[in-house]
């Protein structure tokens, strides 16, 4: 990987981490509500996955959507300014955290309905076929999404045809609650690959190497018009499902554990190493992204609230 | 104008558009070779190829996700449900995703699909393959809803369906396929939503029917013409938009009014035009406005009991004698 | 009595029955150790186990197909939803399976089965997470309905749900959870499916106004009583069965009906209700009937917009008033 | 496989075939109508399937639905009336061809909605496991049907849950038109059984004893409480997807050839070989599921129509 594909990895992994912990920060000093999915401690595989892509190459993400959102092109401030339903958001304050959006920069659409994504994103690379284009589409999604019958409707469609398109599963081990083992007949998803002939590779979702190289071979044999790929990514959430999870399910020790496997600090540690940062250049990262996060805040704290005037417009396209 | 059957209207439109916009492509289960198991896609493979004229597995949340994904990234694709009742396994596409997508999203993105399909009674094919599904589509904001009861309006308002930049239901019958009519031959020849057709004038009974039961209405109105009751009838042709406007001033001349649909009386489409035509012409209303849909069960396997099922035209005699109060 | 709230009222039903009955099951997402998202099973698995108090994996049409199966060869299920408007993932195993199998199989198979879950606005939760979903399955033959808008109704409906033969809608409301009322102590207390709660007495204008809406309506009650409007509450309960007698007969004495749903105005169930309130009161009615619902466009996320867009107090006041031409 | 068994397996397979013949013959006649929906040329899959079965054992059919119910203890007479929507058929003449059921021999029914029955099987086999029976349930379906999101979250909820049930997949190559290679992203069905991580067979349709040593191996792992199996049937229909398919999608030539490959005459060389029935018994089995369907189509032509008074009867249980 060339170093300047490996700075915009860690940029933007510091960038999404400070947004999680400021939305964090805003839930727990109330100035930000609804249903929060923070994806702390899964960075790698947004970042990863989206220094692959292109403007026009498309994804489609998740209810867990801050990370792919912000790796795909977000400018934070308007992400944030969506999370607190301001008019300034990038939906205007309609979408809310679920449903952040920007067509203009491939990003399909966060997605509150577990694995709805994975259909939209097998017609955007239909799309993109018919139009004869180079794009390609990847969809990210959970553990959690793999038992819904849109997930295998949208891996067997997109295997027919041979898809421009990459499958991203973010396995951190539960849908809420529910333990991956409880909910799912196969120990690795990437198993499930066999069930429509397409590759299927498990990863170390929180090192930016592993993932790397295995969304290089996906997106090659995308382009070469091969079909489909499907990425398991093994990776935690370390805060609860949502801001407020009392998290019975799990124990703390464990959340230790995959603490210590922060995909930042592995990153960096190779930064280090193999001095491509120094110590200054990453200080001076973090304190980037601090920066631009808490501006972004600002921006959204100090947004007016949607006019309740306008609540009937864009329901339609006036044609 | 040329005289062609409702199936035919339908597939020459497609082809016309596909003609005229490559952005336009259909699939379906059964598309392709088989022109469609009702015979509206036939010979578009042979003329577009198998890439735009698209046989999908059978997945129908699959490929209508699929189309909404297409539809946002620079497509116009138009699918087709072999029955409409089928849109049961893919609900949340329809009504959670491409319903809402453009609201969500603060009007940034733009949807143009169309989900084409038949539904109805006519071939005995029992509880679910004979419904009238058109009701859900309305009571989510987002899409538009379409039923044309003749050839021409299924030629005029599929051009128009495919043209808008919204997702559009289309709910074609199962029954008309095979009834002829005039069409013109403009190939931009179109009917835009929200205007009903006033299929027959008449002075003291407004009926308002949708798709097959046009007919029926029709004939209906020729029966009591001879009780000397002069029926008008409307067919709203789109059920979202509505167009309430020629109701009511039916209902200012006629004072009565009777909603005639194939789907279930209970909550169907006549309840929300009972509830909003009483509302808008109330004082010009000499009986409350009535209702006739099928009954509450299950559309039955037995002709004998369908055809007990869904109002005739006996029913709709009978109905508006009843707010005539003869 | 007891005071309990109206998460707790379900719970201790949940409780009751599957002591009472052990073919009695709960599945649903997150139920067991998390004792639901809104802790509707909380304690149960520690009680009656993981079989009886089954996680599911996120399937709804799986499970829900599952316990139509399970309900079918003996079992009992209660199905947990976590949000109603997931039914749209599951609509095929809802409509056209368990509300048609019996009637479909020529009343050959029973089917007992309970699907149940929240719904409705309070928490911002945006378009998917927001809606009031309840209409689509009165259009459909086969299943009853419930929306209890009070801690007790909950209990002695659910119960009722429970030992019911047939499959059952159950209609929680989110924002109804923490609200607190007096619940009978009898285990076997149940509250009848089709009859409506008199939830204030009133001269001069019916309002009929369901789940959330109930405390909305009687909070616009006290509002007008200082303008001198003297307002009936009605809360119909169960929307199928309907306890349209209830209506009319209130309707009888004020006159005037107003009703109010949080679900989409269009095809609301109040479409329903006025259509048939008003073909069966006519001469009655001194106003038509009106209407209030969610204005048309999707459940938008911002709190101050969602207010927009729901009925709130002074929407009815508001409503009442104008049907009352004042 | 004893004897007994297999001449169930035959008696059986030549009533199916009687019974679909007739339901042609009548159809072509004008005195049957609907979407009949035939399985000749398949008769062996329901017919050994079944041959396992006790009544209280479960399954679920689909559209092409006829020979199931047979095998699963359908009466003729009743189901030949079900399919003239006669008031004396199995539903009343309410439910017609695709939902003939018999709730009191486990047949949960046929099923016009491709793949809807999987997930109920799934409900059944959970019952018996909830209520600590040996019964099992089968899910029967077609090719088509493995493509809808209802098979994938029937085998993940069966797999995950160790359910006491045999997925049944007839691969008859077609889907209505479409060929299974047009629609399908894997050559073999089976191998799909380990995205679920369950045991995955394919077998030659058309042989009994292929058929029979697959769901002898499943019906002991269901009853060990393993879990699920998936058994593909390599099969064909021989006549249209229904009656009145002009059948554009494949030739003649192959329809033929697979004709050849007649389950019934493959049994047959079977029996005459081991001398297991003698070429008289054969016949007189042969004549004797004739007359037996002669017999059905006689009593539903003659059985009237339903009373159109009684139509709203049964759409609730009346507690
Ligand atoms: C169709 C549907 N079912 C259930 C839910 C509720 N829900 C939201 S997130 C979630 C868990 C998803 O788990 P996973 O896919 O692993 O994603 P993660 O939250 O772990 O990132 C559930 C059950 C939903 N939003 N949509
Ligand atoms: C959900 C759904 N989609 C489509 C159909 C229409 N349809 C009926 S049978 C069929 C083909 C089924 O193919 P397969 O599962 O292989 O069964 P076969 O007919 O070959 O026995 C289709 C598409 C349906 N009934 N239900
Ligand atoms: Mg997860
Ligand atoms: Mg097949």
């Amino acid at each position: 990987m060339d170093n300047k594909r490996l700075e915009w990895i860690y940029k933007t992994m510091l960038t999404i981490r400070n947004f999680e912990d400021k939305a964090l920060s805003l839930f727990e000093s109330n100035q930000l509500r609804g249903s929060v999915h923070l994806c702390t401690g899964q960075e790698a595989v947004a970042a990863t996955v989206c220094s692959h892509l292109r403007d026009e190459d498309y994804i489609t993400s998740t209810h867990r959507g801050h990370g792919h959102c912000i790796a795909k092109g977000a400018e934070p401030d308007l992400a944030m300014a969506e999370l607190m339903g301001k008019s300034t958001g990038y939906c205007l304050g309609r979408g809310g955290s679920m449903h952040i959006a920007d067509v203009t920069k491939g990003n399909l659409g966060a997605n509150a309905i577990v694995a709805a994504g994975l259909p939209i994103a097998s017609g955007a690379a239909l799309s993109a076929k018919l139009r004869g284009t180079d794009q390609i589409a990847v969809a990210f999604f959970g553990d959690g999404a793999a038992n819904e019958g849109a997930f295998h409707e949208a891996l067997n469609l997109a295997a027919v045809w041979k898809l421009p398109i990459i499958f991203v599963c973010e396995n951190n081990q539960f849908g809420i609650s529910t333990h991956v083992d409880v909910s799912t007949s196969v120990k690795d998803i990437a198993v499930r690959a066999k069930a429509y002939d397409i590759p299927g590779e498990v990863v170390d979702g929180n090192d930016v190497f592993d993932i790397d190289k295995a969304v290089k071979k996906a997106v090659a044999r995308a382009k070469a018009g091969k079909g489909p790929s499907l990425i398991e990514c093994k990776t935690y959430r370390w805060y609860g499902h949502w801001t407020g999870d009392p998290q019975v399910y799990r124990s703390k020790e464990d959340v230790e554990i995959w603490k210590q496997k922060c995909p930042i600090k592995r990153l960096e540690e190779y930064l280090r190493e193999h001095k491509i940062l120094t110590e200054k250049e990453m200080e001076k990262m973090h304190s980037d992204a601090s920066s631009q996060i808490d501006a972004a805040a600002e921006f959204a704290l100090s947004s007016p609230d949607p006019d309740p005037a306008t609540v009937l417009e864009n329901v339609y396209f006036e044609n | 104008m040329s005289t062609k059957k409702y199936a035919v209207a339908i597939r020459d439109v497609l082809q016309q558009e596909m003609q005229r916009d490559e952005r336009v492509f259909v699939m379906g289960e059964d598309i392709a070779e088989q022109g469609g198991i009702f015979g509206c896609t036939r010979g578009l493979m042979e003329e577009f190829g198998k890439e735009r004229v698209r046989n999908t597995p059978i997945s129908e949340a699959g490929f209508i996700g699929a189309g909404v994904g297409a539809s946002l990234t620079g497509m116009r694709p138009v699918i087709e449900l072999m029955y409409m009742d089928f849109t049961y396994v893919a609900m949340d596409q329809i009504l959670n995703q491409a319903a809402k997508i453009r609201y969500m999203y603060g009007g940034k993105a733009t949807l143009p699909l169309v989900i084409r399909g038949q539904q109805g009674i006519g071939r005995g094919n029992a509880g679910t393959h004979s419904q009238s599904v058109e009701a859900f589509f309305t009571h989510i904001p987002g899409l538009k809803v379409a039923m044309p009861a003749t050839p021409a309006d299924a030629a005029g308002l599929l051009r128009t369906a495919i043209r808008d930049n919204n997702p559009i239901m289309f709910f074609e019958h199962k029954a008309l396929y095979a009834v002829s009519g005039e069409v013109p031959d403009d190939p931009d020849f179109s009917i835009p939503f929200g205007k009903a057709a006033i299929m027959r004038e008449g002075a003291d009974v407004t009926v308002i029917a949708t798709s097959l039961m046009v007919s029926r209405a029709l004939e209906a109105a020729e029966k009591l013409s001879g009780e000397g009751i002069d029926v008008e009838v409307i067919d709203p042709r789109t059920i979202l938009p509505m167009d309430m406007d020629t109701f009511v001033g039916s209902v200012k001349k006629t004072g009565r009014a009777l909603v005639v649909h194939e789907a279930h009386r209970t909550m169907g489409i006549g309840a929300e035009i009972a509830a909003e035509l009483t509302e808008k012409a109330f004082v010009y209303l000499d009986a409350p406005v009535a209702r006739l849909g099928a009954k509450a069960c299950t559309l039955p396997f037995s002709l004998v009991l369908e055809n007990a099922v869904v109002p005739g035209v006996d029913d709709i005699v009978e109905g508006v004698r009843k707010i005539c109060y003869r």
